[in-house]
C-alpha cells in the first residue's frame, strides 16, 4: 500500500531465503552481492513463474483460440494490469511492454520525436543521466537538427533547478530526467521539473530505472507524459520493461516497429494499425519474462515500497558512515535525497582494483562510469566504485564491504 | 634463464598462494610495485597497448641482440599482470619471444583471476611484445 | 552435423519426454500441440537453464568486473558462438542479438534502409510474407518514397521466380524473403532469389523463422547479407533472437538505438559508437533467454536437423494423406518443397469453428490469418487452419487431428 | 418467462453436459443451428456488433412494447453464443432488458469454454442489446 507513510521493519534474512542466488561462496567467501543498480537478483516464485510458464502454458499470445494461447494471454494481459497498478496509470492501455528502459526511451525519441520535433527545437536532460537517456536524444536531435540542452549538477550531485527554469523556453519540446540517478542515487525534485515543463507546455519523459524497486510511483499525480522501467532492476527478468505513455499521446505517436500483433490490416496499398497498446508491441513479445514480471510487482507490492525503502536508507547511512571512517576514500554523490546507491573513489587507487580486490573476497561492486560518462567528466574522474543495495542486503554485509576497501587501501598505501 | 625458467619458477611461486583469491591478488599487485615506474615521458599515446580496459604503456629496448621492455599501468593489478611478462621476456632474443609458448599463463590458472575483460587486454599485451620482437628481428636481418 | 544427407531415426517419445509441457490434459483429453509455427515447446534443458542462471550467475554483462558478471558476460558470449556455429557466419561479430525476427527486421529497414534508400528506389518481398516482413518495410518505403514490390505467388503456394527475375532492376536496393513460409511451409529457392540479386548487386534479407528449427542453415554458402531468427520458434525462450549481417554491412550501418552498452564514448558534445555486434546492442540485453537459448542450439545440435526434418516431413506427408480424405476438406499451400506446416480450409464452415471445436478435443491448431492477410487475399479467403509440427509430434497426434475434423464436418455438413 | 427464469432454464441444459467441452461446444453449435438465419439485406456494415472477432450481425424490433432480436454470424459457435442472448432477451421490455443481471455466464461456466477473445465480443453483443434497449426506451419516452 503506497500511501502508508510509516513502515514496518522487515525480517531481512527471511526474505534472503527467497533469494536462491545469494546462497553460494565466491572465491571461497560468501558471495556480498552490492551491485543491484546494475540488475538485481530474483526472488524464487519469479523464477517459479518462469518455468510454471515454460512447464504448462507456453504458447504465442492474442492470436491463438486454443486453450493454452487463452492462458498465456490472459497471463501476460494480467502483468499489463497489475504494472498500471503498480505505478497508478489511468488506463491499462497506457502501459506498453518494451525490452527495458533503454528500448522505451528509444520509443518515444524515435516515434514521438520523428513525429513532433522541428529544426531549431530544443530537448532538455541533466547531467547526470544514463547513456540510455541521453544518446537516443542525440540522435533524433542530430536527425531534426534540433539542439540538446543540460542541466547542470552541483558538486554534491543535484540538479540545478534555477538553471533549469532558465533553459526551458518556447523552442523545449522534452524534458528527459532520470527518478532516480545510478550513478548518484539522488532522487530528482520530478514533480516539479514536471510542473514546470507543463507550465510550458512541454512533454516529460521520466527514467525510472533507478525507481521502481524503491520509490512509490503515481503517474497520475506526477502527471508525467512518459514513465520508463526495467523489469531487471526491480527483482524481475531481464529482457522486458514497460514505457507508459499518456493516451493522447500514445495515441497520436506514429508506430515504432512495424510487424505482426500491431497491425489491424495489411495490404500492399495500405496498412492501417491496431490500437495502443498493441501498436506499439510488434512482433511476438517476450511473453515468459512478462509473465514473471507479475510475481516482481507482487514480492514488492507484498513487502511494501515504504518498508524497502526505509531498510535501504538505513543501509545507506550506515554506508555513509562506514566508509567515511576509511582514509582516502570520497563519497561521490551526497545528495540530501537518495535511493540506496553509494559512489566513492579512493584517491590513487584505480577503481577497477578496488573492484576486483573486493571480488576476490566475494564482494560484487560496480566499477567505471556507470554508463554517465558525462556526469563522471564533470567530476574529473574516470569512473568511481559503486555499491547498492536491494531489500535483501545487510549491515554486515556494509561491514564486509568497509573492511575489504579498509585492506586494499592499507596495502596499497604503505 | 630461459624463458621456461622463469615460467616454471612463477608456477612455483603462483602454486604457494594456494588458489587464495584475495592472497593472489595481493601478490600480483606486489609483483606491480616491484616493477619500476616507466617515465612519464614515455606515457604516450603511441606507447598505449591498444584493447586493455586499464591503460597499459610499453616500450622496447634491444641491447646486444636480447629484448628489454619497460611498461607500466593506470591500475594496480594490470602492473603486476604485465610485469610478469616483463619477466618472463627481459633479455630473451626476439626470436625466443616470437617462439615462446606461454604455458605459465593456464598452470597458474590466470583465466580465474583476471575474467574475460582483462584476459583480452592481457592478449594485447603479449600480441604487443610479440610485435616489438618481430620488428626488431627484422631490422637484426635487414641490417646484417 | 549438417554435412549429413542421410538421417537417423529419432525415438520420438523418448524426445517427448524432455517436454514438460505435453504432459498434461486440456479438456480432459491429452495435450495435442500442432501450433508449433507460432511458437514451439520448450524442452527441460532450456528451462533449466534459466533457472540456472538465476539461481547462480544472474548478473549484468559486459561492464563488471566481479564473478558473476563474468560468468553471465561468459555464458551470454558463448551463445553468440554457438549461433555464428550455428548458422555457419564467417564472424562471431556478425551475430547481434534482438527481441526477434520482428525487431531483427525493424532494425535492418530502420538503420540499412535509413542510411541507403533513397526516392525512387524499390524494395522487392514477397505475396507470402508474414507482417513482419511487410510492415517495416512499408514504413520505410514510406518515409524515403521508395516503392514496395511484390513477387507473386502461384496457386501451389510458390513464388513466380520468372516475375521476381523481371521485378528486380537498378532501382531494387533490397530484397526481403522469408526462407519458409509460415501460412503455407513452402521453402522457398533462396539461393538462387540471392544469386539473381546479387548480380544485380542488391543486398537480400531472408526471414528464418520458419526455417531455424527445420532447415540446415548456412549463411556463407548462401551469401545472404542477413538472416533473421526467433528464438521461441526453435525450442528456445521467448523474447530473444538473432539478427545476422555481414560485417562489411553492419559495419557501414548507423546505430539502431541508443544507449549504454553500444557506445564507445560519450560527451554531450559528441558521441562515438562502439564495434558491432554491440553497436547494435543497446540496453541490458535480454541475459537470462540468450544464455538459455544455447541449450536450445544444443538440443537441434544433437538431434541433427536433418534427422528433425526427416521426420516431420513424414508427420507432413501422412497429414496430407489424412486430410486429403475427409470431405469438403482444402489443402492451402502444396508446394513440392515444405517444411511441416499444413493451412486448409473447409467449405462452408469457419475456421474459428475448427480451431474451438478442435481445442475442446485438446488438440492445439492455429487459426485466422496467421499475419499474412496479403496471402489470404490472394487466396480469397479469410483465413485457415494451420496445423504445424516440431519434432515431438507424431502420427498418432496427426490421427487425432484428422479425427476431430471429421466429427466436426461431420457435424456441421448433416 | 422471464429473463431469470430463462436463465435458469439455460443454466439447467448446461449442467446436463456434464462439464465436457467437446459436448459444449457441439450443443452450441446445435443451439445455433436452430437460430433462423437473419435474412442477407440486413447483413449489413451497420448490422455488425463491434468488437466481435468473428462477424455478427443483429437488429432488434419493437413489438407490443417488447422487443424482439434477430441475429446472426459467419462461425457456429458464436451463432450459438447469440442464439443464447436471444432466447434470454426476446419478447422482453426494454426496462428489463436494461436491468437484467446475465448470471448465467458465470453458472455455466462460459469463461471457460470461450477464452478473453470471444468474451469481449460476448460483452459488445449484450452491450449492442442492452443499447437497442435503451435506444427503444428513450423513444418510448419520448412519444408517451
Ligand atoms: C515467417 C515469419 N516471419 C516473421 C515472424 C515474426 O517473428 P516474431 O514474432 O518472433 O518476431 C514469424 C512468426 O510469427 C514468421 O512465421
Ligand atoms: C538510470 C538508468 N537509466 C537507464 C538505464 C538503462 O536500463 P536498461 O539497460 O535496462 O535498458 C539504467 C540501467 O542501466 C539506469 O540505471
Amino acid at each position: 500500500m503506497s500511501t502508508l507513510t510509516a513502515h514496518t521493519p522487515l525480517d531481512i534474512l527471511k526474505i534472503r531465503t527467497q533469494f536462491p542466488v545469494l546462497n553460494q561462496q565466491v572465491n571461497g567467501k560468501p558471495l556480498v552481492y552490492l551491485d543491484n543498480a546494475a540488475t538485481n537478483q530474483k526472488p524464487k516464485r519469479v523464477i517459479d513463474a518462469l518455468t510454471s510458464y515454460y512447464e504448462k502454458d507456453n504458447a504465442n499470445i492474442h492470436r491463438g483460440i486454443h486453450t493454452l494461447a487463452e492462458r498465456a494471454t490472459k497471463a501476460y494481459e494480467q502483468t499489463r494490469h497489475a504494472m498500471q497498478e503498480f505505478i497508478h496509470a489511468k488506463h491499462v492501455e497506457e502501459i506498453i511492454f518494451t525490452r527495458g528502459v533503454t528500448e522505451s526511451v528509444n520509443l518515444v525519441a524515435s516515434s514521438y520525436g520523428r513525429a513532433f520535433l522541428n529544426e531549431g527545437d530544443e530537448i532538455i536532460v541533466s547531467g547526470m543521466e544514463h547513456h540510455s537517456n541521453i544518446v537516443p536524444w542525440q540522435i533524433i536531435c542530430n536527425e531534426k537538427k534540433a539542439t540538446l540542452k543540460v542541466i547542470p549538477v552541483t558538486e554534491i550531485g543535484e540538479l540545478d533547478i534555477e538553471v533549469y527554469r532558465k533553459l526551458i523556453s518556447d523552442k523545449t519540446k522534452i524534458v528527459a530526467i532520470n527518478h532516480a540517478s545510478n550513478s548518484l542515487g539522488t532522487i530528482n525534485p520530478i514533480k516539479e521539473i514536471i510542473d514546470i515543463a507543463h507550465s510550458h507546455h512541454v512533454v516529460v519523459l521520466i527514467d525510472g530505472a533507478q525507481a521502481s524497486a524503491h520509490i512509490p510511483i503515481d503517474v497520475q499525480e506526477l502527471d508525467c507524459d512518459f514513465y520508463c522501467i526495467s523489469s531487471h532492476k526491480m527483482y524481475g527478468p531481464t529482457g522486458t520493461g514497460i514505457l507508459y505513455g499518456k493516451k493522447e499521446l500514445l495515441e497520436k505517436m506514429p508506430p515504432y516497429m512495424g510487424g505482426g500483433e500491431m497491425i489491424k490490416e495489411v495490404t500492399f496499398a495500405k496498412t492501417t494499425y491496431n490500437d495502443i497498446p498493441y501498436k506499439f508491441e510488434a512482433g511476438t513479445p517476450n511473453i515468459a519474462d512478462v509473465i514473471a514480471l507479475n510475481e516482481a510487482i507482487s514480492f514488492i507490492n507484498e513487502l511494501g515500497k515504504e518498508n524497502i525503502a526505509a531498510h535501504e536508507a538505513e543501509l545507506l547511512a550506515y554506508t555513509v558512515k562506514k566508509l567515511s571512517a576509511i582514509p582516502h576514500v570520497k563519497l561521490i554523490g551526497t545528495a540530501k535525497n537518495k535511493v540506496g546507491v553509494q559512489s566513492f573513489v579512493v584517491e590513487g587507487i584505480h577503481h577497477f582494483d578496488i573492484g576486483q580486490m573486493l571480488d576476490a573476497r566475494g564482494i560484487a561492486v560496480r566499477t567505471g562510469h556507470h554508463c554517465t560518462q558525462p556526469l563522471m567528466d564533470q567530476y574529473g574522474i574516470e569512473g568511481t566504485v559503486r555499491a547498492s543495495f536491494s531489500v535483501y542486503n545487510t549491515k554486515d554485509e556494509v561491514d564486509q564491504l568497509a573492511e575489504g576497501i579498509e585492506r586494499i587501501v592499507k596495502f596499497l598505501k604503505q | 634463464m630461459t624463458i621456461s625458467q622463469t615460467q616454471d619458477e612463477i608456477i612455483n611461486e603462483f602454486s604457494l598462494l594456494d588458489g587464495d583469491m584475495e592472497m593472489t591478488v595481493f601478490y600480483i599487485m606486489e609483483l606491480g610495485q616491484k616493477l619500476s615506474d616507466m617515465k612519464e615521458a614515455y606515457k604516450t599515446e603511441d606507447n598505449i597497448v591498444k584493447g586493455c580496459q586499464s591503460k597499459v604503456w610499453m616500450v622496447a629496448n634491444l641491447k646486444n641482440g636480447n629484448l628489454y621492455f619497460e611498461a607500466d599501468s593506470n591500475t594496480a593489478i594490470t602492473k603486476g599482470l604485465v610485469s610478469l611478462l616483463v619477466r618472463i621476456f627481459n633479455g630473451q632474443s626476439p626470436e625466443d619471444i616470437l617462439n615462446a609458448d606461454l604455458y605459465f599463463m593456464s598452470k597458474i590458472g590466470m583465466e580465474r583471476f583476471i575474467g574475460t575483460q582483462r584476459s583480452n587486454g592481457f592478449a594485447s599485451m603479449i600480441k604487443q611484445m610479440k610485435l616489438y620482437a618481430l620488428a626488431y628481428k627484422t631490422k637484426k636481418e635487414m641490417t646484417s
